[in-house]
């Protein structure tokens, strides 16, 4: 058996094998950048929502909570908190969010607490925008229910 | 060992395993706030934890990589490396930097050392895994090219075997792909997708190239079976590793906002991911069977067929469980996905870089193995750690199962929220720092081999002379 | 399948040609004729490329079944979805 | 089939082992792929129906012809490199231009779909046919790809006549293979429906 397995042809099937699957990867990939605009509505990406991403990663939000399913599982998921908290009225859920934000940490013994992070007034708006938009990306019907 | 320049693989690898110890002692602080929730707080909010215990971990990966090839190459060039020096210095650049992160993570807040870096030249901080400064992330690309033209001028120069080439195309494809890092689009799911580009295509494609290749190296070492048939296995591994692996990728673009057709092509890849898994356990029992010698090292040939079967367990049976799009579905983001990720970490590549310590180390001091005395000391903590991750990783599955009965399946209005769902759940992870506690006595055991070998240097059998 | 001995490979390919064509152009009125002989023309194509063609009449018996196995499995599975749904 | 047209002796895998492995994975995908058509076609059964009407039947019949005739041409490129030794490179050639008949066809029917707004993203249905038959339509570019390097490389090798036959063997199961998935995915895209 083992002559008729040869090294020539495992190495060719690496290569052309490798080669082959890469490249479909790149042409779905170049697919899917081209209709991801529609899918999370990028005309509706304003500077306020890109500036709400960048407060999310400058505060390590992802280390605790999941956004879309990933990050940390040691807080609630995000992705739809907007629906869970604001009943996807923006104005709710600004009121909402900022209350939320100014009351952390809650300082309640032996519960999970969130850090004070000390954003300005306008911060906590463009973080809301933020999960807003996101709230509105075309997820392929997840999370299952609106616990996330 | 048999070159000179083999041995800066000892510092790569003591740090290693410094670090090792570190991602544990976090790992158990985070095991502990799931439960107390306030614990450590605010000193160690959980996520500056969760940071330090994922980095550790990819930054010791890295180290035990970089000190195998080391080690390797060397043997496989059969010609000394082009620069031991260059090597000494990459490796302290690489650990006062990698330190220097570490201290900044826990000794500002997150938003203060993004600003004192200046991550708002080239934002790039804050996403999972990548939460290293932008600069310490420029560090790395340096490190690693330097350490790539390192290595590639030894291959240029030397033999050129199946494993080197294979080690450093993988090698080649970590940096590059680490390249995404730097692209941190305004769009959320343009992020989400090239981040995958990183660390999927890392962990289910190149780092399985280097796992390959110290794989096929220890046994042909170890077992004294044909180089020929190591490497046409070795090759025919990998390339159904990334057959499946790179539109396994697919997987992750289930519900980050990419089109539809991902939860088809994601299915149906990594359907077939667990293939390659399962052929490395083949090879690798096979190739112990068919040995022509016995290897004195038993503990390193243990680390290594026992890798084959936690990888095939984490990555391939774990993975599988989860994979099929209307499975992760509920599953997607639950303690489901922790529990796959910890074994698929530990079997596939912590183990892998244990054994190659394992079998470097003693022939670094001089030994062709350690003592049976400390060998017995190091199976029996391979046992430990092993036996330990699998309860963490079981009591984890029962915890997502939990997770998705309770907060996922019911309907609205039916469905138990994010946090009563984890309070139902501290049974559990009580149950799993228990478990976490015994992977940290494992990891005691095993260091504790060392102290074991070093008294007993003289039963150990010393390493031929010429070889 | 041993009364096809001494056929040649030519008479196989002619013979796979026909089908194709007879089933497409003759294309029965009902249904479940359709998808019976719809079954059938692929099993018979695949059987005459598993064995005559990829010459898997000797190979070992695990190879052969595998390679019939998918052949059945698939076909079955496009031929009895489209019944039901018929 | 009587012993010169046929490998000889018993347990004999034709080609490379190495490539056996990569075979079935292979097949694996398509069957998971022509699996989780069937069970869509299951579940939307009138997006099926009015996706299919929308297919060119002469189309998939020449694409059938044409890798049908491209197998039949491979294999016995391989019986007469056994009996003779050479000579056949042409053969191989040949069979790559039935791809190239298969290949033209299948972009025009692409073409008409795509100009008629049809796309991977249309539906299920499309999302389905466009990604499954693409994917073998790159396994048919690349089994073209194999048989030509092949024939080129048996005109100007000077290996024994074993490795030939070896290499012809690997390259042909692989194409066969190609055609295998085929014969399944013709019903299930131009005849049932």
């Amino acid at each position: 058996m083992s002559e008729r397995f040869t090294k020539g042809m495992a190495r060719n099937i690496y290569y052309g094998g490798g080669a082959f699957f890469f490249l479909l990867f790149v042409a779905l990939t170049v697919d899917t950048v081209t209709v991801l605009p529609k899918r999370e509505n990028r005309e509706l990406l304003t500077a306020e929502v890109a500036h709400g991403k960048e407060i999310w990663e400058k505060n390590n939000c992802v280390g605790c909570h999941s956004l879309l399913g990933e990050g940390a599982y040691f807080a609630p998921e995000l992705g739809n908190v907007f629906q869970r908290r604001g009943m996807e009225n923006e104005q709710v859920f600004k009121a909402y969010f900022s209350a939320w934000m100014k009351a952390m940490p809650t300082g309640v013994e032996g519960r999970r607490q969130m850090p004070q992070f000390h954003l300005k007034e306008q911060e906590i708006n463009d973080l809301a925008e933020f999960l807003i938009w996101t709230s509105r990306i075309d997820t392929n019907d997840w999370p299952p229910n609106i616990e996330g | 060992m048999k070159y000179q320049s083999q041995a800066v693989a000892k510092p790569y690898f003591a740090f290693a395993m410094l670090l090792f110890v570190g991602q544990i002692v976090f790992g158990l602080i985070l095991g502990t706030q799931y439960i107390i929730g306030d614990f450590l707080f605010p000193e160690i909010p959980f996520n500056v934890a969760r940071m330090v215990h994922t980095n550790l971990l990819i930054v010791w990966l890295l180290c035990g990589f970089m000190g195998a090839t080391y080690y390797l190459v060397p043997e496989e060039t059969q010609c000394e490396l082009y620069s031991p020096k260059l090597a000494w210095i990459l490796f302290w650049a690489y650990a006062i930097a990698g330190t220097l992160t570490i201290v900044g993570y826990l000794s500002v807040p997150y938003a203060t050392l993004a600003e004192i870096t200046y991550n708002n030249i080239l934002p790039t901080m804050g996403r999972e895994f990548l939460e290293q400064p932008t600069i310490t992330k420029i560090g790395i690309v340096i490190v690693a090219l330097g350490f790539l033209f390192n290595v590639g001028m030894t291959i240029l120069r030397g033999r050129k075997t199946v494993i080197n080439m294979v080690l450093i195309t993988g090698l080649l494809g970590l940096a590059v792909f680490f390249l995404f890092s730097f692209y941190n689009p305004a769009s959320l799911t343009l992020d989400k997708y090239f981040w995958w580009w990183v660390v999927h295509l890392w962990v289910e494609g190149v780092w399985e190239l280097i796992l390959g290749s110290i794989l096929a190296f220890i046994l042909i070492k170890t077992t004294g079976v044909d180089r020929e048939v190591v490497e046409k296995w070795l090759y025919l591994i990998i390339a159904m590793a990334l057959i499946s692996g790179i539109l396994g990728t697919g997987h992750h673009y289930f519900f980050i906002g990419a089109p539809e057709y991902w939860l088809w092509i994601g299915s149906v890849f990594s359907a077939v991911e667990p293939l390659p898994f399962f052929m490395m356990m083949v090879f690798a029992f096979s190739m112990i069977k068919q040995r022509r010698r016995e290897h004195p090292n038993k503990a390193a040939v243990t680390w290594a067929a026992g890798c084959t079967i936690m990888a095939f367990l984490g990555a391939g049976v774990w993975g599988f469980l989860h994979t099929l799009a209307p499975v992760n579905y509920y599953t997607h983001g639950s303690q489901i996905t922790a529990a796959h990720g910890h074994l698929a970490f530990f079997g596939a590549y912590v183990m892998i870089v244990l054994a190659i310590i394992s079998y470097a180390w003693p022939q670094l001091q001089g030994r062709l193995s350690n003592s049976l005395q400390a060998q017995k000391v190091e199976i029996a903590s391979i046992w430990v750690m092993c036996v330990s991750m699998l309860m963490i990783t079981l009591l984890l599955t029962a915890a997502g199962i939990i997770q998705v009965m309770q907060q996922r399946m019911p309907a609205d209005g039916i469905a138990l929220g994010y946090m009563a769902t984890q309070d139902l759940i501290v049974p559990i992870y009580w149950a799993r720092l228990v478990a976490g506690i015994a992977f940290g006595g494992g990891v005691m055991l095993y260091l504790y081999s060392f102290v074991v070998a070093s008294r007993t240097q003289a039963d150990a059998p010393a390493l031929p002379v010429s070889a | 399948m041993s009364s096809m001995a001494g056929t040649s490979l030519k008479t196989l390919w002619l013979l796979m040609l026909l089908l194709t064509l007879a089933v497409v152009l003759r294309k029965p009125e009902h249904l479940i004729l359709l998808a019976v002989a719809a079954w059938f023309a692929a099993l018979i194509k695949g059987i005459w490329i598993i064995r005559y063609f990829m010459e898997m009449k000797q190979a070992p018996l695990f190879l052969q079944r595998i390679l019939y196995g998918w052949l059945i499995i698939t076909i079955s599975a496009v031929t009895l979805t489209a019944i039901w749904q018929l | 089939m009587n012993s010169p047209l046929t490998l000889s002796g018993k347990d004999k895998i034709p080609g490379d082992i190495a490539l056996w492995f990569f075979l079935c994975a292979e097949l694996a995908v398509f069957g998971l792929l022509i699996a989780g058509f069937s069970l869509v076609r299951l579940r939307q059964p009138e997006m099926f129906q009015a996706g299919l009407q929308e297919l060119h039947v002469s189309a998939g019949v020449i694409n059938t012809m044409a890798l049908l005739t491209g197998s039949y041409l491979v294999a016995t490129g391989v019986n007469k490199l056994r009996i003779q030794g050479d000579g056949c490179a042409r053969y191989f050639f040949a069979a790559s231009g039935c791809g190239m008949i298969y290949v033209i066809s299948k972009v025009s029917e692409y073409q008409t779909l795509y100009s008629n707004g049809y796309s991977l993203h249309y539906d299920i249905f499309f999302g389905f046919y466009f990604f499954t038959t693409f994917f073998h339509f790159l396994h048919v570019l690349a089994g073209m790809m194999i048989l030509i390097i092949l024939g080129r490389w048996l005109k100007k090798t000077d290996s024994d006549d074993e490795q030939k036959l070896k290499a012809a063997e690997s390259a042909a199961s692989y194409w066969h293979m190609v055609d295998l998935v085929w014969i399944v995915l013709f019903p299930a895209l131009y005849v049932l429906r």
